[in-house]
Formats: structure tokens, C-alpha cells, sequence
């Protein structure tokens, strides 16, 4: 089946999600990606969104983190303050599963602001739930979508951070999880390096050239030496993920969440 | 106890200028109808409180009715911008508006300390963030047990807190069921709470440990069926996707958006006839 | 993932020599029959939470299990003293117990610290108080805001806790109905918990803001019907008033203690046997 | 209607509750005090319970803190920690209703420890939710019967602070709530001095004698100018009482909690 870099992308997210893993999930390509893991390989995924639900089974995407069939498909519905307290500070989440504007090459996460933070050319909608998340889940994984606006060599704000200045400073600074483990984006996946914790590219998608990626990087991105290829969506996964997409879309009159 | 009041009164009684208000709920009971009262009252200089000011502080900020944000994520949530929002702070238009920034844990938890009685919060946050370097009201505290450093905010106490709830009984007891996002913390954070709700009940008939908010908790309970429009009440509407894309096109200028509450909020004297106009046009 | 186990098999696997163990409970689902299999098999050295210790702990305490307890009101409620528990504070017997005490207020603070992965909890607390003369774990914090003082506990972080709750379902998640106590936070405060069941069912049919621990908070779910007794288990058993009133000259002397739990617990396989053999001996 | 001197506490306490007013309640005396009120003179008192009930109507008296008539009569039941977090330390307690072991002339409590803490004489149980009730609620009231044993001149431990060594040294511990503000015995009323909070007595029960009391208080009791006497209970009132004593020996096979 053919199939585009965006469902590549997704594919490739829903893909590191393991099995009965506690995922705290971002709306948008997080989500969809988080969704169409529970809906192929990984049916006792654990959703949690900051709203309130834990262990929601949507059966078509949530436009908004705080949808009804969250509620409705989940096992208990919280505060959303108790979802920050007891669940993400409370050491509970495996998996934090973000997007972003903007990342560096540590992983550091931009969501606030580009140009000045008091006179900015670009106002984003600021952190929402990511400082804690990338700061308390056990590991943390980034989607978006791969452009030299997006992926920059030095960001103007750090919102959420990844391995702050690399080496050993994400230790340094005490955070509790392990930070980001891979960003997943519609040309590769990219992994932090040992020692420098400094995002590399470990595999490349189907047909996605070096150039390509190089040409989309803010920084001098450097390639794995053992450079993997992607495995192409399968039908399931195509199908699974097209079906959610298909259903959402009839539910909603439009696309889960993109933003 | 919560006098049942029309939600004009109790916005007229309840809501003084330069207040600081919280209009609370996370994507789901949305206070809408209170924002557009606050705007038709023409409330000035308020000091906004809210997780997501989306399209319903995108309204006051619009109308002029607010001199200070507190927020943690600020858009349109599935479309985009909040032009009035950016408009105000980029801008000055109508008015000037300080924000001021932290994330959703660090409010949940002011929220949480506010509804505690507590002057701030404790949490594991911030570390490696830019954040604290633009807002100077995220402080940190040594645990005197191990020493370790941990991020302390200011409670938030808003004057007013007004919510949505599904329903209340006669005496004003107010149960909210669903997606409940930080809005029973919002309410005992404040000095005064008034409930917008759906249907007033002889009995909320309420499972044993459900979200109640007691009556003596509450300044007033107000009758706004469908006072969460475009967000939605669990059991009694929909979520209106596609007014959240309307919208965008409406906020975006500035003439655009003083035609539409022109039209929509000052033309109109309450929420039910905003309703029954915005469903006029609908129809054409 | 909680795994379906017996009750054996969970304390057995889950609660070592040594460990601090939090039996929580708050005169509701009082996890008796966890206290009664950790004698059975012997458990020694174990450091013992728990904001009222009552029958549920003098049982473990005069069995030789405990060597220090944390708690806020130790008492048979309704009915007079712990004997076990003063006689190993007073004498000694059967071994010296070192105890640390709390308010209830400090106690459920210092629970929800720990749920919450804090190291401690502020609360306005103490002030005039003598307890902090003796307590030397309750220290003070300033507020960077206000500068008001307030009372900082530590959190309280069980190796284990073992709570008592209506229902769960196959894979093993929980519903708690009625007075909640503060099993919830106890529960998630603690690396592993342990929760025993009146009935284990295909579908909790939770109202949607229920208070659910799901499956993978927990390691253990023990199908024990009664296990709370002489408490009660909202919707399926009573409070047992008069084995609270029998509690006390059995527990009054160290003999008829002895004998009393040779007998009912360590000449007993199991909860099942011990509810047998007492119905057996209350039909006489 | 002849009374017995413990009828006449629990009446004379339960008319210091007004309707409407929200009271935290201990077991025992303050419980059947305040369920006298609610069932007389005060239909919408608000009762809380440290367990969890917000609002509980119970028809016969509780023998614990937590039994489950308190949930099912309550407009809600929440976690404890929640009790003590938004309701009391939150500022919405009207009334603390307290039982103790012991009171001084400053209404001081203990209900730790008689005699030396480390070597005591008598081991009580501890503080439970009477310190911060004591420090939170916007006054207290305190039932208990009068001795020389129980109203002592020098208290071996402090539980829970009255007005501390008295005059503003309340104030000066920082505490929001206006401390104790009466005293309700089998004997008397008593009420704090203005300027120097010492308890004198403000009101004798009728027939008590001052010598009665004085014998009984363990300090130098001292006497208000104007010394009320009680008003006997009305027959309303004390058939409320019996009625509640009698469904609740019914209920229970034995009387509500006076430990």
C-alpha cells in the first residue's frame, strides 16, 4: 500500500508506545499516534490526558484534550491538579508523548514564543502540561513534523526541557525522568547519542535521502553510524490508522485534532 | 448558602471591577454565558484567571475588560491563534494587557493550594525551563527533610470564580460530572463562586462520592441552559467544533470582532436571546 | 499490572522484614485480615503508618511484629485503650516500640505528599501545639510570598499498603465507595499495594468520578469477602459493634491476647478458617 | 421534665450551634450535641466528620467517625485528606465542635499524655483532628465533663492550643481562628475573659452551686458579674434527645459514642 510521510510518521511513533506502557498523551499527532498504538499492537496501553481521564479508549480522535468519549471510554475520571499530583509527579507515567513548535538538538522544547519573549515576532500558546511531563515521566517521546523552521539550532525559548546543554545536565539539573529517547518526525527517527545526549538521525524513513534531512535541520545534524531504514507501514497499521482517521472524521465533521 | 439568582444579578452583585475572576472549566462546562455577561456589564480592569484562555477570554480581552492574564496555554484549541489575546498583547488594542505565564501543573497546584488555604504551592516543576526567567512569581523551596529544591508559586484566590455545572437542586447544591479539569479547586479558591448550571433539580440524586459543591460553599446558582456553547455539558450537549473555526475569521480583525459582540453580546440582553440569535443566523 | 493472588501468596511476596507498611482505613474497610496473615506468617521488624491504629494494629503489635509506629489517635473507638499497643510502649512487651506521632491533619497531608511525589507536605498546623516539642520530623517552611510559616512534615512513603476495598474486576482494577479515608493516597504513596476484595466482578459499573485505583497502580488484588471485619464494607457487610466491646479484655492481658491469637489467627490456615472458627465460637 | 446533668450538656451545647452554621465534629459529645441541634433549633447546620461527609443527617448517632449511615445521609463524601485540606484549612469551618481529656483556664486541650510524655502516667489517644480544628476553625466549642481531674491548672502536654498562656498570645501564634469561645459542661457554661481569654464562668446550670464548681475545676474558677443561669431544657428538646438515644441503642445495641 502506498502511504504518505505523515502516516510514516505516525506509524513510526505509534510503533515505540510498548504494550501495557502508561502513556500521558498530548492532543494532536501525540494522540493519534498514542490511539492508533492501543488500536494495533499495544490494546493494554494506559491513556492518560491532562484533562482528568486515565485509561481512556476513544474510539475516534478527541479534538479537544478534554473530549466526552474520554471520559466516557475511561476507566476513572480525576482532577485534573490530582492527573498532575498523583500520576505525573507521582512517578506513574512510562511514556510522555509530546509535539512541539520547536525542538533543538537536546530535545528542548519550544512551545511559548519566537523572537523576544517581550516583543515577539511569533506568540505559540506556551507550555500547557509540557514542563512537568518532560521533566517527570520516565522517558519522553517528541513528534513533528521535520522543517528548518522546526527543528533550530538554537531555540529563542526554552519551554520544556529535553537534555538542557547535553552530556550529563538533564542529571545535573535532578530531573526525575530520563528525558526524551527519540523524536519521531515525517523523514526520520532520532535518537539521543550517548555521552553527548546530542539527537542523531538512527533511521531513516523509506525513500527519504540524507540530503533531505540535512536540508530540514536547523543544526548540523549528524547521522548513526549504524543507519537504520524505517519498516514501511504494514496494511494493519495503514488500515488502522486509516479507519481511525475515517471514523473521526465522520464523528466530527473533520480531523482529529493536527494542531 | 447560593441564592438562586438570574445570572445578570448575580453578575451585577458578585463581580466588581478591577476584580481578580476565574472563568474555569477544562474543555468540557466552559462558562461562556459569563464571559458575555461580564462583557454586556462592560466589568472593567479584571485580572483574568484561567488554564486555557481560549475563545472565552479571547471574548473579554476583546471587549476591554481585562488588564491582566494568568494562564498556562493560550489558543484556540484545533484552529489556532487567539487574535484578541495576541492582538491585546502584541498591540495595546483596546487596552494594554500584562500576562503573566507559568505551566498547567503549576496552576492546577495554585488552584489546588488556593482551594487549601495555603499561600503557595509545592511542586516538582520548571527545572531547565525557560519559564522562571520571564515570570519572577515561580520561587523555589528547600525541603528541610532532603534538601531537595522544588518550584513554589502563589495560590491563586481569585474575588470571583464563575463555573458551569450540569445541574443543581433547590437549595443550590451543584454536582458537575464528567471531565471536571480544576473547577471545584477554582471554586473554594475564591472568595465568591457562582455556578452557571443546565437545569435546577428537586434531587441532584448524585452518586455518593461525586463532585458536589455545596450550597454554603456558593455565592449564587444561575440557570444558563447551554451556557458552556461552544464547549459542551456531559449528558446534556455536544461540543460546537465548528463554532471554535467560526471564530477565527470573527476575532480577527478587530473590526470584525466589535461587529460580531455589537451584534451577538451588547445586542442582545442575555444569554438565552444570544442563543436564539446565534441560531437565527445559523439557519440562514 | 495487579496480579489475582491469595492473600498468602501477595504477603508472602510483597512484604518483607523491615518494610514500612501502611494498613489504612479510616474505621471504614479496615484491612483486618492483612493484619491477620501477617502474623501468620510471622512478618517482624515492620515500621507501621497508620492514622488510628486500632484493633487492626494491637493485634500487630502485640503479635511481635512492629518496632515502630506512626500514627495520629490510637484508640478502640467507642470503647477505651490499646492495651497490646500501650503495654509495648509502657513495658515493652513483647519488644520496645518507638513511636512517632502525628495530627490526623499532618498524617493525610503527608499521605497525599507522598501520592504525589513530594518529599513533604506544608500545612498551616501545630501552632501552640506541643506535639512538635516531641515530634522532631515536624519542622517549619516559609512561604517565599508571604512569609507566613508553616508546619512541613514529611511525606509519608510506605513500602507497602495494604487497603480494603468493595470490588475489583478481572485485571485487577478497584472500586472504593463511601468513606474514602485516606486509602487512595496511601495506596499510591507506596512502591507496592496491596488491596483485598469483597468480590472480585466482570464489570466494576464505576459511575464515571468514582474513586478507581486501576490495575497497574497496584501489585496485588486479594479476594478476601469480610476481610475488613469487625469494620464494615459499604453495601455488604455491618460494623461488628461488639467485637470492638470483646476486643478489650481479650487484649487486656498479655494471656488471654496469647491465647486469643494462637487460637483464631496462628491456629488458623486463613481468613476464611478464622471466620469459621469465630462464627463457630460467637454461635456458642 | 426532670433531666440528668449529661442531658443538660449536650443541650446547653447543642443551642451554641446556629442553623446554617458549617460545624466540624468529633465523636461522642460533640456528635450527639450537634445532632440535637440539627434535630432542634438548627435544621440546616452543616455537620462534617474528619472521615469524609460533608453535610451528613445521620437519624441515629454514629459509633464511629466513619460509619456509613454519615455517607449515605451526606450531600457528598470526600477524602479525608480533602476534609482537613479544603474545608478546614480552606477557612469554611464555622464551628469546632471538640470533645478532650483535659482542659485548662485557656481552653488548651490534651488528649496526648497524662504525666511525662517518654514515662507517662496515663497514655490517651493522641491528637487526632482536634489540632488544626482548634487552629482553623473560626471558633470552637469544647463539651466535657467537669472534674478536678479533667479542668487542671497546668496541662502535662498541649495537644491542641486554646487561647495559649492567654491574652493575645493567640493572636501572636499567627492562628486564623478565634480559638475557643465556650466551654460546656455538666456543671456550666463558661466563656473566655475578654482581655486576659481565661475561662470564667458565665452561666451555672440550674440548681449548681458555685461551691459545685469550684470543687470541681482545678484552677481558681473564677465567676462572671452577671451569672446567667442555664435555661432548663425544654421537653422539645429533651425529647429530641431521648428520641435520638433511643433509635440509636436500637440501631446499634448500644448508645452513641461518649468515649
Amino acid at each position: 500500500m502506498t502511504y504518505s510521510t505523515n502516516e510514516m510518521m505516525t506509524v513510526a511513533a505509534a510503533r515505540r508506545l510498548g504494550n501495557g506502557s502508561v502513556c500521558f498523551v498530548g492532543i494532536g499527532l501525540p494522540s493519534k499516534a498514542a490511539n492508533l498504538a492501543r488500536l494495533t499492537h499495544a490494546p493494554d496501553v494506559v491513556l492518560i490526558y491532562e484533562s482528568g481521564p486515565i485509561g481512556a479508549k476513544p474510539s475516534v480522535l478527541p479534538l479537544s484534550i478534554g473530549d466526552g468519549e474520554l471520559a466516557e471510554t475511561a476507566d476513572t475520571v480525576v482532577p485534573t491538579g490530582e492527573i498532575f499530583r498523583y500520576w505525573l509527579q507521582g512517578g506513574r507515567i512510562d511514556v510522555g508523548f509530546l509535539g512541539a513548535a520547536q525542538v533543538d538538538k537536546y530535545g528542548n522544547i519550544n512551545t511559548t514564543v519566537i523572537g523576544d519573549y517581550h516583543k515577539p515576532k511569533v506568540r505559540l500558546p506556551g507550555a500547557g502540561g509540557a514542563p512537568e511531563i518532560a521533566g517527570s515521566a520516565k522517558k519522553v517521546l517528541i513528534i513533528l513534523k521535520q522543517s528548518h523552521r522546526t527543528f533550530v539550532d538554537k531555540l529563542a525559548f526554552i519551554t520544556s526541557v529535553g537534555h538542557g546543554e547535553g552530556g550529563d545536565h538533564r542529571k545535573r539539573l535532578g530531573l526525575p525522568g530520563a528525558g526524551p529517547v527519540a523524536i519521531i518526525t515525517d523523514l526520520c527517527i532520532m535518537e539521543p547519542e550517548a555521552g553527548t545526549h546530542e539527537f542523531i538521525v538512527t533511521a531513516l524513513h523509506p525513500g527519504v535521502t540524507r540530503e533531505q534531512v540535512i536540508e530540514n535541520t536547523g543544526w548540523q545534524i549528524r547521522f548513526a553510524d549504524q543507519l537504520a531504514v524505517t519498516e514501511a507501514p504494514t496494511e494493519t497499521e495503514l488500515v488502522a490508522l486509516r479507519d481511525l482517521e475515517a471514523r473521526t472524521a465522520a464523528a466530527h465533521g473533520q480531523l482529529g485534532g493536527e494542531e | 448558602m447560593a441564592e438562586i439568582l438570574t445570572l445578570r444579578e448575580a453578575v451585577q452583585r458578585f463581580v466588581n471591577d478591577g476584580d481578580t475572576v476565574a472563568l474555569e472549566g477544562f474543555t468540557h462546562l466552559i462558562p461562556t454565558a459569563a464571559s458575555h455577561e461580564l462583557i454586556r456589564q462592560g466589568k472593567k480592569d479584571l485580572t483574568l484567571v484561567r488554564m486555557t484562555p481560549d475563545l472565552v477570554y479571547d471574548l473579554l480581552i476583546g471587549a476591554g475588560c481585562a488588564k491582566k492574564l494568568i494562564f498556562s496555554w493560550g489558543g484556540n484549541p484545533g484552529v489556532g491563534s487567539l487574535h484578541r489575546l495576541r492582538d491585546a498583547v502584541e498591540k495595546g488594542w483596546p487596552q494594554p494587557l500584562e500576562i503573566e505565564e507559568h505551566s498547567h501543573a503549576d496552576l492546577a497546584n495554585a488552584y489546588v493550594a488556593g482551594a487549601s488555604g495555603l499561600p503557595f504551592a509545592v511542586l516538582r516543576a520548571y527545572a531547565g525551563s525557560d519559564l522562571p526567567k520571564v515570570n519572577p512569581l515561580i520561587k523555589s523551596v528547600t525541603c528541610p527533610f532532603t534538601g531537595e529544591v522544588l518550584a513554589a508559586v502563589p495560590s491563586v484566590r481569585p474575588d470571583v470564580t464563575v463555573i458551569h455545572a450540569q445541574k443543581a437542586d433547590r437549595k443550590g447544591n451543584v454536582l458537575i460530572q464528567g471531565i471536571l479539569g480544576v473547577q471545584k479547586e477554582a471554586a473554594l479558591a475564591a472568595k465568591r463562586a457562582i455556578v452557571t448550571v443546565e437545569e435546577i433539580v428537586d434531587d441532584l440524586k448524585a452518586p455518593m462520592n461525586a463532585c458536589v459543591l455545596p450550597t454554603w460553599a456558593l455565592a449564587a446558582v444561575c440557570l444558563v441552559p447551554g451556557g458552556a456553547h461552544p464547549s459542551y455539558a456531559h449528558g446534556y450537549s455536544e461540543r460546537d467544533n465548528r463554532f471554535y473555526q467560526d471564530w477565527d475569521p470573527i476575532a480577527r480583525s478587530r473590526e470584525s470582532f466589535t461587529a460580531w459582540i455589537d451584534a451577538f453580546i451588547r445586542g442582545t440582553a442575555d444569554f438565552s436571546e444570544y442563543k436564539a440569535k446565534l441560531a437565527a443566523q445559523e439557519a440562514k
